[in-house]
């Protein structure tokens, strides 16, 4: 099985995703922003980073560069899409998901381990886990307050598009306690925590069992290749 | 002839023309010295170029004549893993197994206060820089900073946005922050210091060194446009006092563009692996006066350059302005001609806007042109090797033998123990010892995946090989309270404190690089603190068997006359062959033995205790014990190695009692600690016992079934040990403690509230503290597995 | 040389706590007369050459497909500058 | 309730990395009819009650001294807005 990971000038964490796509068992394969080709590959992850600084908005140019393009349709047609941190963002500047992400409401970068519970286990890349299942996994932005309109807060709540929510502390104001979405088809997924830094143990959160050892992260890219092997 | 530009065929026609040499900070004898090397006046880029690059800033003209001690003082073990020492972008050292390392701090002081945000910012811009040039792949930074009182209005607005510049830039870059220092002190009231260091690896056979050789080959100008930000900041910004602000038309800030840099940084990684590139020079201070000049000095001494083509982002610039401007994330190439293509290829798939100036030549003269005239025309090493070099008067201080004789022993030591546990509680709240989150958790420590270690622990550490474990530790410290007090030792403290906190987490220290933070050179009392103090650090880097690899020195921090305490900066990286061997710095475990490696003096004199308690700065600084250090460091390395170690943290402000406190707070896991030994041993008083900050101390948490050895290894490296305590995860659902046995007890509940309130209370909340004042904790079973795989 | 101005506002309905933050500040500093901030953007894009109909309307198309956001934010204003306007405080 | 308009730019000869962004993606895109892109600052005060010129400027004093930074951004007018401006498009 082959995941992509797509590469915009600014993407920081696409390194990272690549050896979270190895350690899960698959082949990482680097896609990049300028072109039209997705390679074949079987799932696609748009990495964390600051794409084109985050200057405009957060992940708004990535979300028009070319690649993109290609993105966009085969979402649609049901490949599975995880974006992370700025990967999410482009995916809802890239209307793949709804509301937006804007700056958090205190006002600055943070960067701590945050416990999340899994609201929707049934998507894609969530295949793994169990509803309500608590997780850490480390969060790592200044832009992932989410916000949308009442009305469409209401649909995807009431349709099971939350895939997570923060636990503990609301870390950026984010409505409803929003940490990620999922698309209707459940192929797209977007969070603002970085799964791909709790993957090895030694370098992810603390946990009560022993200092950074948390791996919660695999389970994203372990519960693709499974819906993959489901899908064949 | 162009009579608006001043060509060398003017400069020839009218020697008697008035030049602005003073405004632009040249002496007259500088300005002569110019004269008699050009034998006629200088053109006006000329005296631009020579004037930024004889700065202090840039030449290290006043103290060039100390920094040799660096070089001199070494022994061959010092150098043999040295590929790359002082005098490059930045000192590289072999770590073993193909792969090489190369470290750099730097200041950026002045340009902070004007403009916290974007001045720290460009800071840690350009330190990457260096790192980059280099051929190394940038891996993590680390920042130390000093404030003015944390209570001084001006504070609130300096600090907020040093860090949050220092967060957006680093941050976006990709870069994990692995640890830094946050000083307060009315000393630097108008004068912060923001010293950034940047840490980068690379194999071997990538290293390359940034100079022109070869005639022929190319002089390429790629990244950021040039634009009129920075100008006369080398010269007025970097090495002059507020009060003397020169005449600036151009703004003196610039403006920082991490997106544009992390381009940059991927863009010259493919130019060096595709083998497009003989060498790349950053463009820092001086900007393209200091790249052609030292690319030129440091290769075959010639080199043609039009400035026509340089990209501008304002049309309106003058040939002195490109000359001088300091616009960031800009580097200067040496390409080879049928290289062009495949350079060009790369720079134009990052969109990196990309210009060729000229080329190498074997002239020895540096030319320069702009609008068909010929503006410069110079022997570069005149510019960039053989500036000014002053042997500055030094005098010892008036005022240092009384401050040496008011020592802090005057004061009465408590002995009862609601007295000691509230002035511990009051230490730990100080501004200097609280816990220092509102600012770590602005910064990513997680991008790259490679961090092993990074804030609270003593050092950072990054995994350098994925299949070996091999890494680095990091860590930075100064302490300016002990430098006033005495230089020279001020100085070996703070290279002993950076070894020992990088010793502690099972590393073995290899090398040093400094930043050297002081007041005006012109003051000779400045002038003898800095001698000591190099002095100091060169006798010490020698003891201790480590090379100072590179360094910065930053004179001028000073309010009107009053210089700041004397700053040296230390950072000492160290090497471990599997981070996953890797110790922290807090208790993990219940039931632990605690064990002090090291001996108790009476040294209170410059300590927290008698600064926080007694507002008092006087005496003697503790003594370094350089060899014990030594000797401490390898029992260490020895011990994590092992694997007898569950935590080892470093002594050092507040002495023992913040050392446990940290450590307890680490993973929210008390201890009970018993002194009585300890006293009876050293002939001591509780009080010193609790906050003296003797030298070559550590608290080791080892686990009971690894006593026996881990005992024995002390014993047979003849190194003071004592069993002071016992680690306790408290009882069920009732939450920690510390306790001072027959002296006090404080629940980690309420530490941890005396620790996190201050700088909550100054400058905002930090998210996540509401939620969690019980601690994150670790609260693994008894005998849990390692921390490795 | 010409210039357009786009004006963007984060929508009325959705929360903007940078500008929160603001009247946060406004309030503790005592300055009760301003009841609430909201923060936009403004952008000026420069013209090569004269502003006709056509690059207004590409000016405008650019303003609603890229510079705003219409999930979260309004275009409140497209224009061309005069120059007059601009150096003069209150309008 | 009226609303008064504060408009903060960069300076313009300092470095805009939001702008050169943007001008960059539009060249990409092919738009080259905009040859700069500059990103600044729209802030709406909300004023409770009637704008005195007392609050014009007291609006400009927080201009200068809060919504922007002196060293790196420029205030390039404060207004009180016209409902009626608002609502169309180009001025
Ligand atoms: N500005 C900063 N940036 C990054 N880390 C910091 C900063 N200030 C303090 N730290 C971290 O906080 C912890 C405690 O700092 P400090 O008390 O200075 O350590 P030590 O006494 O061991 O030198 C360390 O992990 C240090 O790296
Ligand atoms: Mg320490």
């Amino acid at each position: 099985m082959k995941v992509g990971v797509v590469t915009f000038p600014g993407s920081l964490d696409d390194r990272d995703a690549q050896r979270a796509v190895r350690r899960a068992g698959a082949e990482a394969v680097s896609l990049w922003h300028g072109s039209h080709d997705l390679e074949g590959v079987d799932a696609i992850v748009l990495p964390g980073g600051f794409s084109y600084g985050d200057y405009l908005r957060c992940g708004a140019i990535a979300a028009r560069s070319p690649i993109m393009t290609e993105v966009i349709a085969a979402a649609n047609a049901g490949l599975p899409v995880l974006g992370i941190c700025n990967g999410f963002q482009i995916l809802v500047e890239a209307h793949l998901l709804p509301g937006g992400l804007i700056r958090n409401n205190h006002g600055d970068f943070v960067c701590r381990d945050q416990r999340l519970r899994v609201e929707n286990a049934s998507t894609a890349w969530t295949n793994g886990f169990t509803v309500g299942q608590e997780i850490t996994i480390p969060l790592k932005n200044a832009e992932g307050g989410f916000i949308v309109d009442a009305e469409t807060l209401k649909r995807i709540e009431g349709e099971g598009q939350v895939a997570f929510r923060y636990l503990d502390v609301n870390p950026n104001g984010s409505l409803d306690d929003i940490a990620g979405l999922t698309n209707a088809g459940g192929n797209v997924v977007g969070l603002m925590p970085h799964p791909e830094h709790a993957i090895e143990p030694g370098f992810g959160p603390d946990t009560p069992d022993a200092m950074r050892s948390g791996t919660d992260g695999i389970t994203f890219f372990t519960s693709v290749l499974q819906s993959a092997l489901a899908r064949a | 002839m162009n009579a608006l530009v001043d060509s060398v065929a003017t400069a020839e026609a009218t020697p008697e023309k008035e030049q602005p040499y003073a405004a632009l900070g040249l002496k007259a004898d500088e300005y002569q010295s110019i004269r008699d090397i050009l034998g006629r006046r200088p053109t006006s880029g000329e005296l631009a170029m020579y004037s930024v690059m004889w700065s202090e800033h840039c030449s290290y003209k006043s103290s060039k004549v100390w920094l040799r001690q660096f070089g001199e003082k070494v022994s061959p073990e010092m150098t043999k893993n040295l590929m790359v020492g002082m005098g490059e972008n930045a000192g590289v050292v072999d770590i073993g197994e193909g792969w090489a390392v190369t470290f750099k701090i730097e200041s950026h002081n002045h340009p902070s206060y004007i403009e916290p945000f974007q001045g720290a910012a460009t800071g840690v811009g350009g330190i990457v820089r260096d790192i980059i040039s280099m051929g190394a792949r940038p891996v993590a930074v680390m920042d130390a900073l000093r404030f003015g009182a944390i209570d001084h209005p001006d504070t609130a607005r300096v600090l907020p946005g040093v860090v949050s510049g220092i967060s957006f830039y680093a941050n976006c870059l990709g870069l994990p922050n692995i640890g830094g220092e946050t000083w307060f002190d009315p000393i630097y009231q108008a004068n912060p210091l923001v010293n950034a260091l940047a840490v980068g690896v690379l194999r071997h056979e990538d290293l390359h060194l940034a100079n022109a050789k070869g005639a022929g080959n190319k002089v390429v100008l790629f990244g950021a446009r040039t634009g009129g930000d920075g100008i006369g900041g080398a010269s007025i910004l970097a090495s002059d006092t507020f009060s003397a602000g020169g005449p600036t038309k151009r703004p003196a800030v610039q403006v920082g563009d991490p997106f544009a840099e992390k381009v940059l940084i991927e863009c010259c990684l493919e130019l060096f692996a595709g083998d497009l590139v003989k060498g790349i020079q950053d463009l820092g201070a001086a900007g393209i006066s200091c790249a052609t000049s030292e690319l030129a000095s440091n290769g075959d001494g010639g080199m043609q350059v039009s400035l026509d083509e340089v990209l501008l982002r304002d049309p309106t610039l003058t040939a002195e302005e490109i000359l001088m401007s300091e616009s960031q994330e800009r580097m200067m190439a040496i390409v080879e001609p049928d290289k062009l293509e495949g350079f060009l290829a790369v720079t134009r798939k990052w969109d990196v806007e990309t210009s060729v100036l000229g080329e190498v030549t074997e002239t020895g003269r540096l030319i320069i042109t702009w609008h068909g005239e010929t503006i410069v025309d110079v022997d570069p090493r005149t510019v960039a090797v053989d500036g000014p070099v002053y042997n500055r008067p030094l005098s010892y201080p008036t005022w240092m033998d009384a401050l040496n004789a008011d020592s802090a022993e005057k004061f009465l030591r408590p002995s009862d123990g609601a007295t000691l546990r509230e002035q511990l509680l009051t230490l730990i709240g100080s501004a200097n010892l609280a816990d220092k989150s509102w600012v770590t958790s602005q910064y990513d420590r997680y991008v790259m995946g490679n961090t092993a270690l990074s804030y609270p622990d003593d050092a950072g550490m990054i995994r350098v090989d994925e299949e070996s474990g091999l890494g680095v530790a990091l860590a930075t410290d100064a302490n300016g309270r002990y430098a006033y007090l005495d230089p020279y030792v001020g100085a070996q403290l703070a290279l002993a404190e950076a070894y020992r906190n990088v010793a502690v987490t099972g590393a073995t220290p290899v090398a040093v690089s400094d930043c050297l933070n002081f007041g005006s050179p012109e003051n000779p009392e400045v002038m003898w603190q800095f001698s000591r103090a190099v002095e100091g650090l060169a006798d010490g880097c020698l003891e201790l068997g480590i090379p100072v690899t590179g360094g910065n020195v930053s004179f001028y921090n000073q309010t009107g006359d009053v210089p700041i305490h004397p700053t040296p900066v230390v950072a000492v990286m160290g090497v471990i062959d599997d981070v996953g061997r890797r110790v922290p710095s807090g208790w993990q475990d219940s039931g632990d033995n605690l064990y002090l490696l090291g001996s108790t003096h009476l040294e209170l004199d410059g300590s927290a205790w008698a600064g926080v308690i007694h507002g008092h700065l006087g005496g003697k600084p503790p003594k370094p014990h350089l060899t014990r250090e030594h000797d401490l460091a390898e029992l260490l390395s020895a011990a994590a190695h092992e694997g007898l170690l569950n935590a080892a943290h470093d002594l050092s402000d507040g002495g023992l009692a913040t050392a446990v406190v940290d450590a307890s707070l680490r993973f929210g896991i008390g201890a009970r600690i018993w002194l009585d030994e300890l006293l009876e041993r050293d002939q001591i008083d509780p009080l010193t016992a609790l906050f003296s900050e003797s030298g070559a101390r550590v608290i080791v948490a080892v686990p009971r079934e690894e006593d026996v050895k881990f005992l024995r290894l002390c014993e047979g490296r003849n190194y003071p040990v004592a069993r002071i305590g016992v680690t306790d995860r408290g009882a069920d659902g009732a939450g920690a403690d510390l306790e001072v046995q027959d002296l006090f007890t404080i629940s980690l509940k309420e530490l941890r509230t005396a620790s996190r309130a201050t700088m909550v209370e100054h400058f905002g909340a930090v998210v996540g503290y509401a939620a969690d004042l019980s601690g994150s904790g670790i609260h693994r079973a008894p005998g849990g597995g390692r921390i490795s795989e | 040389m010409p210039t357009i101005v786009v004006e963007v506002m984060p929508k009325s309905e959705l929360l903007d706590p940078a500008g929160k933050a603001v009247t946060g500040a406004l309030t503790r500093l005592g300055k009760s007369e301003f009841s609430a901030v909201r923060i936009g953007k403004r952008f000026e894009l420069t013209v090569d050459g004269a502003v006709t109909e056509a690059i207004l309307a590409e000016a405008q198309q650019l303003a609603d497909d890229m510079l705003s956001n219409s999930v979260i934010e309004d275009v409140v204003r497209v224009y061309v500058l005069e120059k007059t306007v601009l150096e003069s405080a209150p309008a």
